[in-house]
């Protein structure tokens, strides 16, 4: 019998090169990439919106968001993905596609995502300067405040982009990227963000 | 004075003393100071002539001191970083400047193709529209070359732009372009109020006019007034303010474009920084307060190098404490135009005379003349002699008729003011003619945007002050800010009184487009050629296409067209003002997306190993694929692909094939909705089936293959094509949004979810029971051929499993979570080594559809049926699906149509080539005997030959015939026989057993 | 351009992809192909307000329906597709 | 008036006082035997055609602006016949002649400069594409060269051939392609037919169709009054749906707008015409010196004549991808056509359904290099009332009958040819 193993690999994993990127000194920008989570898209069936929201609310203890916004859970962050549909956040396993399925059966259609996309942190001091190289909707604080979420696009790929709570004083944003773009949009926010120093890193932890 | 710049006054101006910067022009090094731009450096180093004209190689000067200039264009920097047409009077000064002249050969000062003048009679307006005819060969051989040679300008670099750019989005309620009086005021106030605002300012400085007028503020001096207002703006959060940043166009939804020249005024950009940054600002409101632009007066001579704008001589003066000229001379015809006679005084400099072409002159200006001890001559220049070495004197002719001379080594001239219209009128507004200013002002601006101060006409200062303030004020109203605006400064307005003099008549060539070497004769000549409107004389004269964009020209020259054609001004109208508002770098507006990042690139989850493995990568799309694996000792592709080929057909090899789209199709509905996309049925596949389907535009041309498969009653695992991926989801989401609102049915992307592979070869089955947990059944019973369902591999990982084929081989395809993507890759090479697994890319994968006769892109081409592709009996009686009419149309289903067939040539030495085409054998190619072409070939290593698929008419009516296949682009013409389209296991037994 | 999304809030043009007049309707699987030719080929092309299918394929990927005018870009209403989302439609 | 260095030279000595207007700026009559609409290139070269070729000299060409305000004058001055469909193949080939000796014919130097026009490929499916229309090209007796990678690097240098996302491979070249200047061949078919007698009638747009009792186009309504006509072809690419509609007629036809550009002038610095085949870019320079460019259509609907930056953008970005040297030559000017976008990408010359009128239509972004042989072959239906054998493909009636001319094979989507 053939002896192999099953390791995981990130869609940044041959990337990302922890440490410091650009401009010596003190960063003006902090990379994290977020590593094996889990990500179901959950979609309402045709005249079952409310069904499906009254499920979430049951399941997490919070309303699912109804519009672009990201709401946390105890052990899970709800971040809206389009009409009628959200993206579950996880991590563990817990909130996995099988333990949902049964859950949302009749309200709800699964997907799993969990392979499909790479999750980058962004924060620091420039960080809102740099991500306007690479995003075309308004970040000020008065209008994407915490909580805030998008679909959007950058650099012509598809992102979901959400406001995290301020760490230490700074706003933090967090990226959803479909994996098989990640390295090519990492390569484009690093030469953004090089000119303010950037510090990269990666976790297994949500933030 | 100091050292080399002799022209340099001992005090004043904004330049930084303590900062000396040397710089070099054609070739000579010069000095100046942090502050200036190379055209007040040059004025400071005394240097009047500076380049040459476009069409007569004309010696000119400096005529302006900002983005309006047509002459003083310089190649500016060297080597890869040469930039042509670069504005001296915008361009800053830095440490070790280069600069050359263009347009001259072999030199500025001895110019031969200053020749050019003695055939000026001829070269006149369009001169070339009437020979060059004959003979009909000489144009592309001689004239044309010599023509191209001589026009052009400067000199492009001619290697790829070392620098870097990037683009940017910013957001607020106004956006401001110009920091002159009425932009500093429309800042403050909407600041004041609260607004998210951006100022823009191409300057390096604030102030504007503010900068080389003065004034009085407040009752402050204008420069301490500014200083305060920019401290209050800075002081202020969401008040931004950009210099060196031009808002040259306005968009639809209120989205402005702006450069920013962020590196320019440095040798090279810092490490990690870019040269330029182009801006897509979205503002709620815009305030267009760029100012105007002085006009010149058309007389003969007026290209003379030492010729200058009125209000550029005092920009050189005040601003940078350059000396222009030492005895000036100023022709005018407002009011305006004296603030120059009284900047050189206040300088010491001596006024030769002003030669006013208004009837009166104010009491202030007759007594600063009596004290200046210098003649007011009413009446207007008629010529000026000098020439490349600069003005000496000038002839005036006075009101009623007499004649005199000027002495003197510099003439300003000021025709009154044209507002910067530019903004305004790019959504095709026209602007509208105000008689007491005799100018063009703003009318029918876009959404969103007002004109303020003197781009709005409004010419004093104060006046300025209370436009931008006012307009600031609304904007941020409008925009929902309510915040107090406090008080609004406060300055005098001078008096404006203006005469309208567009064009001394007189002998001598009198240019209206300075840079085009347009004259005013040119225009007559036009109109005398019923080139009378304004698009016609812009296109037959080229007036107003220059660098400059006819910032001093247009008005000019549609007045000296009113004139002869007995209009007034307002009725001959003005040509449509078009974007960008000053020349932008092609590289701005591509930021980072060149080279490598022109677009994104996709790689697919075993791309690392695969590169490990040493595989070829081809584009297809955004994705890298592995195109074919090389060993060592291969002497080339065809060798690694055929290995590969042997290898599958005789043994096993996998392929990454995550490239296909892949979407996840749920709903209760989900089954009715495929069948109306495909034109087969879905509704009728049992759970852990896979169907091949095909689906169709609505106009009936196939649009998109692949396998569907059904996971559960309400799931369904679709698969589209590489290429289409993205337009089918697209396509699928408007059948489920728009066309069938009523279904059941949900879609989610998956392509990213999944690494997917085919393993494909008669030991498949071996290898996957090695990798799949024992417990699953993979024989032909457990598992039979278009079985799909979900599997356990070995260690617990679950996995999808499909059994089916594009190779033609006994095959599965595997997918797994894309994380597990590459230890799949690896672990198939473990568990394969015992029956020789060999990896395969794209190349052999194509090889075995075309042995097997599969369509695929090159068949797919947007313009053939499912019958055409020999797939017609897919085609369901029972049911509606998108396409299905239109299909039916009598030249769709003619019986003359080009279908698939195979295609292999009767030399099996031959190589078949893709794009021949294929006539009937003992004829003359031609029109009418083209019956169709190669779409598709490759090696077979079965058959031991190059075969091909082709598109030919009747093709499939026609197997066994002979033809030509016919190649003129590669001299090539060889028999070739019709055959069936499968070349390979045609019972297909293989790839069931 | 920008286009207010009903789901998504005022986004860039690059963010939609254009289909074209919402005007037409798909006729019915008995009809003519006439009806179908007209549906698939003929155009008004209106210079001036038309109601319009774009697709949010950037952000939430529903179908909109856009009334714009033709002449000046002007955008003057946004619904979406029926079926965006997950709303009960017909019958 | 005949021109030539000796006139000009003659003209010269005299201060060139007296030069007559190139074309009579004339009044309508209230009678033609023709009426065209659109004092565009193809409704001029129309009305020349008429005059010389077919014998018919009382026509009238109705423009709404002034000559050459349309598409004629906005366009990127480019002309080629490299077409792989019939139907194209065969008409860009017969409009390339008429171009090659159009300055004899018209006594009018449009500057004609066949300087060669290259297709860039970066793939092998992009090449066995560009193999087949070449050798196409080549069956019908156009010239067609394919080129390696190899060919080009000598040829250009200056490409980006090895920093690319898509390096280039090779290309399909025309020699014969290059480009003309466009003012000058409106200005050289109104000399040339005012000479023969034609009424070129500027700012006069029409506002309707007059009618017999049996439906027949007998006249039109202008801003200038009635005028009568034997027969009215309509040449108003971009406008074609709104004059179409005074006659009731819908048209397989969307109005798109296309954005090109112009950059400062600069010596020369590329030679031919070329198209980047990894995205949106083609670029030429002109005699004057300015790198003229564009890429697709901005997608939507429009009437605008203006475009946005989105697409403004990807144009440069695919100038840079291919010409990495052109980022510092600055962007002078953009403007914008409306392309008359049919549902298969080419052209409409037929009879339309309405008895005395003819639709000249659907150019898409290629009317400028048909100019001449669009003019010729409307004629030709006008004069015979039949097709000639070149445009015999271009029927109104190709939709119904499923014979789309389809070079793109994109469908019925006028934004994507």
């Amino acid at each position: 019998m053939a002896d192999f193993s099953w390791d995981v690999r990130s869609p940044l994993d041959r990337t990302l090169v922890a440490g410091p990127y650009g401009v010596q000194g003190d960063a003006g920008v902090a990379l994290t990439e977020i590593r094996n989570f889990d990500l179901v898209q959950v979609m309402a069936r045709r005249g079952k919106a409310s069904e499906m929201a009254q499920t979430a609310q049951a399941r997490f203890g919070v309303a699912a968001p109804e519009t672009p916004k990201a709401v946390g859970a105890s052990d899970a962050t709800l971040i809206w993905s389009g009409p009628d549909q959200f993206f579950m956040l996880s991590k563990g396993g817990k909130h996995s596609i099988e333990a949902l399925a049964p859950v949302f059966a009749g309200s709800a259609s699964l997907s799993d995502q969990s392979h499909a996309r790479a999750l980058i942190n962004v924060s620091g001091e420039k960080a809102r300067t740099m991500l306007a190289k690479l995003s075309s909707i308004d970040l000020h604080p008065d209008v994407f405040g915490v909580g805030a979420a998008a679909a959007t696009s950058m650099d012509h790929t598809s992102v979901t982009l959400w406001r995290g709570t301020d760490r230490n004083g700074q706003v933090v944003f967090n990226l959803l990227v479909f994996a098989t773009f990640a390295q090519s949009l990492w390569h484009t926010i690093l030469d953004s963000a090089a000119e303010y120093g950037v510090t990269i890193g990666h976790s297994e932890d949500l933030a | 004075m100091r050292g080399d710049q002799a022209n340099r006054l001992n005090n004043g101006g904004l330049i930084d003393r303590s900062a000396p910067l040397n710089f070099r022009f054609d070739g000579k090094t010069f000095s100046g100071f942090r502050g200036d731009t190379l055209a007040s450096a040059l004025v400071a180093n005394g240097v009047k002539l500076v380049g040459r004209s476009f069409k007569y190689h004309r010696p000119r000067g400096i005529l302006t001191a900002g983005s309006e200039e047509p002459n003083a264009l310089v190649e500016l920097r060297s080597g890869a970083r040469r930039e042509a047409n670069t504005k001296a009077t915008t361009a800053e000064l830095y440490e070790g400047l280069e600069a050359a002249s263009q347009n001259r050969w072999p030199s500025l000062n001895f110019d031969v193709m200053s020749v050019n003048q003695l055939f000026a009679p001829i070269f006149v307006a369009g001169f070339y529209y009437k020979t060059f005819m004959w003979p009909a060969k000489f144009w592309e051989a001689i004239y044309e070359p010599a023509i191209r040679r001589a026009a052009g300008l400067g000199r492009a670099a001619q290697v790829p732009d070392p620098d870097h750019y990037e683009k940017a989005w910013a957001h607020c309620d106004v956006v401001i372009a110009g920091s002159g009086p009425a932009g500093l005021a429309a800042a403050l106030a909407a600041g004041r109020s609260g607004a998210r605002v951006i100022l823009c300012e191409e300057d390096f400085v604030l102030g504007g006019r503010l900068l080389a007028d003065g004034g009085t503020i407040d009752g402050l001096p204008a420069a301490e007034w500014v200083a305060r207002t920019l401290a209050e703006l800075l002081a202020m959060p969401d008040v931004r303010i950009m210099t060196r940043t031009t808002l040259f166009g306005v968009y639809d939804g209120g989205t402005y474009g702006a450069i920013e020249r962020v590196n320019d005024h440095l040798p090279t950009p810092p490490e990690h920084q870019v040269r330029q940054r182009l801006w897509r600002i979205v503002a709620k409101r815009s305030i267009v307060a760029a100012g105007s632009i002085e006009r010149p007066i058309v007389f003969a001579g007026n290209d003379t190098p030492g010729v200058m704008m009125a209000s550029a001589m005092r920009n050189y003066i005040n601003r940078y404490a350059a000396v222009p000229a030492r005895r000036i001379a100023l022709f005018t015809n407002n009011e305006d135009g004296w603030r120059t006679a009284e900047t050189a005084i206040a300088a010491g400099l001596q006024v030769a005379a002003v030669i006013d072409a208004r009837p009166d002159v104010s009491p202030a200006h007759r007594s600063l003349a009596s004290k200046g001890g210098f003649p007011v001559l009413h009446g207007s220049v008629a010529g000026v002699d000098g020439g490349k070495a600069g003005v000496r004197k000038i002839s005036v002719s006075l009101t009623g008729g007499a004649r005199a001379e000027v002495e003197a080594d510099g003439l300003a001239v000021s025709g009154g003011w044209n507002p910067a219209v530019g903004l305004t009128s790019y959504h095709r507004g026209r602007p509208k003619w105000r008689d007491d200013i005799a100018a063009f002002v703003p009318d029918g601006a876009p959404p969103g945007m007002v004109a303020a101060g003197a781009a709005n006409g409004a010419f004093g200062l104060g006046a300025c002050l209370r436009e931008g303030f006012e307009a600031g004020a609304a904007a941020a109203r409008d925009a929902g800010r309510s915040g107090s605006t406090g008080s609004m400064p406060i300055a005098d307005d001078a008096a404006f009184s203006l005469t309208p003099l567009w064009h001394v008549a007189g002998k001598g060539k009198a240019f209206v487009d300075q840079q085009h070497d347009v004259t005013a004769s040119d225009v007559e000549l036009a109109q005398r050629e019923g080139f009378e409107s304004v698009e016609h004389l812009k296109r037959y004269t080229t007036l107003g296409m220059a660098t400059d964009q006819g910032k001093t020209s247009n008005v000019a020259g549609l007045a000296i067209m009113a004139a002869v054609t007995g209009k007034s001004i307002p009725e001959t109208g003005t040509t449509i003002y078009r974007p960008p508002y000053v020349p932008v770098a092609i590289g701005a507006f591509a930021g980072h997306h060149r080279d490598e990042n022109f677009h994104a690139t996709r790689l697919t989850p075993s791309h690392h190993w695969a590169a490990e493995q040493g595989a070829i990568f081809v584009d297809t799309g955004l994705w890298k694929r592995a195109q074919w694996y090389p060993r060592a000792g291969e002497k080339d592709w065809l060798e690694s692909v055929t290995r590969e080929v042997k290898a599958v057909r005789s043994g096993v090899g996998f392929c990454d094939v995550s490239t296909l789209g892949k979407i996840d199709v749920h709903g209760r509905d989900a089954g009715t909705f495929l069948d109306r996309v495909y034109i087969n049925a879905f509704s009728s596949l049992a759970v852990g089936k896979a169907r091949y389907g095909l689906m169709l535009r609505e106009d009936g041309i196939v649009y998109d293959d692949g396998t569907t498969s059904r996971l559960a009653e309400d799931h369904y695992f679709l698969t589209t094509t590489t290429a289409k991926a993205g337009l089918v989801m697209q396509h699928l989401e408007f059948c489920r949004q728009v066309l069938f609102p009523e279904l059941d049915v949900q879609l989610t992307s998956v392509s990213d979810q999944w690494a997917q592979f085919s393993i494909a070869g008669p030991k498949t089955r071996d290898l996957l029971k090695e990798i799949v947990d024992p417990a699953e059944d993979l024989s032909n019973e457990g598992f039979p051929f278009m079985g799909a369902r979900e599997v356990k591999l070995r260690g617990g990982l679950k996995a999808r499993l499909f059994r089916i084929s594009f190779s033609g081989e006994m095959a599965f395809e595997i997918s797994v979570p894309a994380r597990y993507g590459e230890a799949m890759a690896r672990n198939l090479m473990i568990a394969g080594k015992p029956f020789g697994v060999t990896p395969y890319g794209t190349e052999a994968l194509g090889v075995m559809r075309i042995e097997k006769g599969h369509v695929a892109g090159p068949e797919l081409n947007g313009t053939t049926t499912a019958a055409d592709l020999g797939l017609g009996k897919m085609m369901s009686t029972k049911k509606d699906f998108i396409g299905r009419v239109m299909a039916g149309r009598e030249a769709l289903v003619a019986p003359d149509r080009q279908v698939v067939v195979g295609i292999k040539p009767t030399d099996k030495a031959r190589r078949l080539r893709s794009g021949a085409h294929i006539i009937p054998k003992g004829e003359t190619p031609g029109p009418d005997n083209d019956q169709g072409y190669v779409t598709s070939v490759c090696f077979s290593p079965v058959v031991d030959q190059w075969i091909g698929l082709g598109l030919v008419e009747r093709g499939r009516e026609r197997i066994g015939e002979i033809v030509r296949a016919h190649d003129p682009l590669r001299g090539e013409d060889y028999d070739v026989e019709l055959c069936n389209s499968v070349f390979y296991d045609p019972d297909g037994g293989r790839q069931r057993g | 351009m920008r286009i207010t999304c009903p789901f998504c809030g005022e986004r860039e043009l690059g963010e939609f992809t254009y289909l074209g007049d919402a005007k037409p309707q798909r006729p019915a699987a008995d009809a003519s192909e006439e009806a179908v030719y007209d549906y698939v080929y003929l155009r008004d092309n209106i210079a001036g307000v038309m109601s319009e299918h774009w697709y949010h394929g950037g952000g939430c990927r529903a179908w909109l329906k856009v009334t714009r005018n033709t002449l000046t870009h002007e955008i003057s209403a946004v619904e979406p597709a029926a079926g965006a989302g997950a709303a009960k439609v017909g019958a | 008036m005949k021109y030539s260095i000796f006139s000009l030279a003659r003209a010269a000595l005299s201060g060139h006082k007296n030069w007559k207007p190139t074309w009579r700026d004339a009044a309508p009559k209230d009678r033609y035997d023709v009426v065209i609409i659109g004092g565009g290139g193809h409704g001029l070269a129309t009305a020349w055609f008429l005059a010389s070729e077919f014998g018919i000299r009382n026509v009238a060409v109705l423009e709404k602006g002034w000559i050459g305000s349309g598409n004629a004058g906005r366009n990127t001055t480019i002309i080629r016949s490299n077409y792989g469909l019939p139907g194209n193949t065969g008409f860009y080939e017969l409009s390339m002649k008429l171009w090659e000796k159009m300055e004899q014919d018209l006594n009018y130097n449009a500057m004609v400069s066949q300087r060669g026009v290259l297709n860039l490929y970066h793939s092998d499916a992009q090449r066995d594409a560009f193999a087949r229309r070449g050798n196409t090209m080549r069956i019908n007796g156009i010239d067609a060269e394919l080129l390696d990678q190899a060919a080009l690097r000598k040829m250009l240098p200056f490409l980006n051939f090895d920093n690319a996302r898509f390096p280039v491979q090779g290309g399909l070249l025309q020699r014969r392609g290059g480009t003309a200047r466009h003012d000058a061949v409106v200005w050289g078919y109104a000399h040339a037919a005012s000479e023969l007698g034609v009424d070129i009638i500027q700012n006069c747009e029409v506002t309707g169709f007059t009618r017999d009792a049996n439906g027949k186009v007998i006249g039109v309504e202008t801003s200038r009054g009635k005028i009568s006509a034997g027969k009215v072809g309509m040449a108003v690419a971009g406008s074609s749906s709104r004059v179409a509609a005074m006659a009731g007629l819908r048209l397989p036809i969307e109005s798109h707008v296309l954005q090109a550009f112009v950059s400062e002038a600069i010596k020369p610095l590329i030679p031919g015409v070329m198209t980047f085949g990894a995205g949106h870019f083609y670029v030429s320079q002109s005699d004057k010196g300015g790198l003229v460019f564009g890429g697709d259509i901005d997608g939507y609907n429009s009437y605008a004549q203006r475009g946005n930056l989105p697409v403004m953008e990807d144009v440069c970005e695919g100038g840079m991808a291919l010409i990495p040297m052109i980022g510092r030559v600055r962007l002078l000017r953009q403007w914008g056509g409306i392309m008359d976008m049919s549902m298969d990408g080419s052209p409409i010359i037929d009879k339309s359904p309405v008895d005395g009128l003819y639709i000249n239509a659907g150019w898409c972004y290629g009317g400028f290099k048909a100019t001449p042989g669009s003019g010729f072959v409307f004629a030709h239906l006008i004069a015979r009332d039949q097709s000639h054998k070149e445009a015999a493909l271009f029927r109104l009636d190709r939709f119904q009958r499923g014979a789309m001319i389809d070079e793109k094979g994109q469908g019925a989507q006028p934004n994507l040819h």
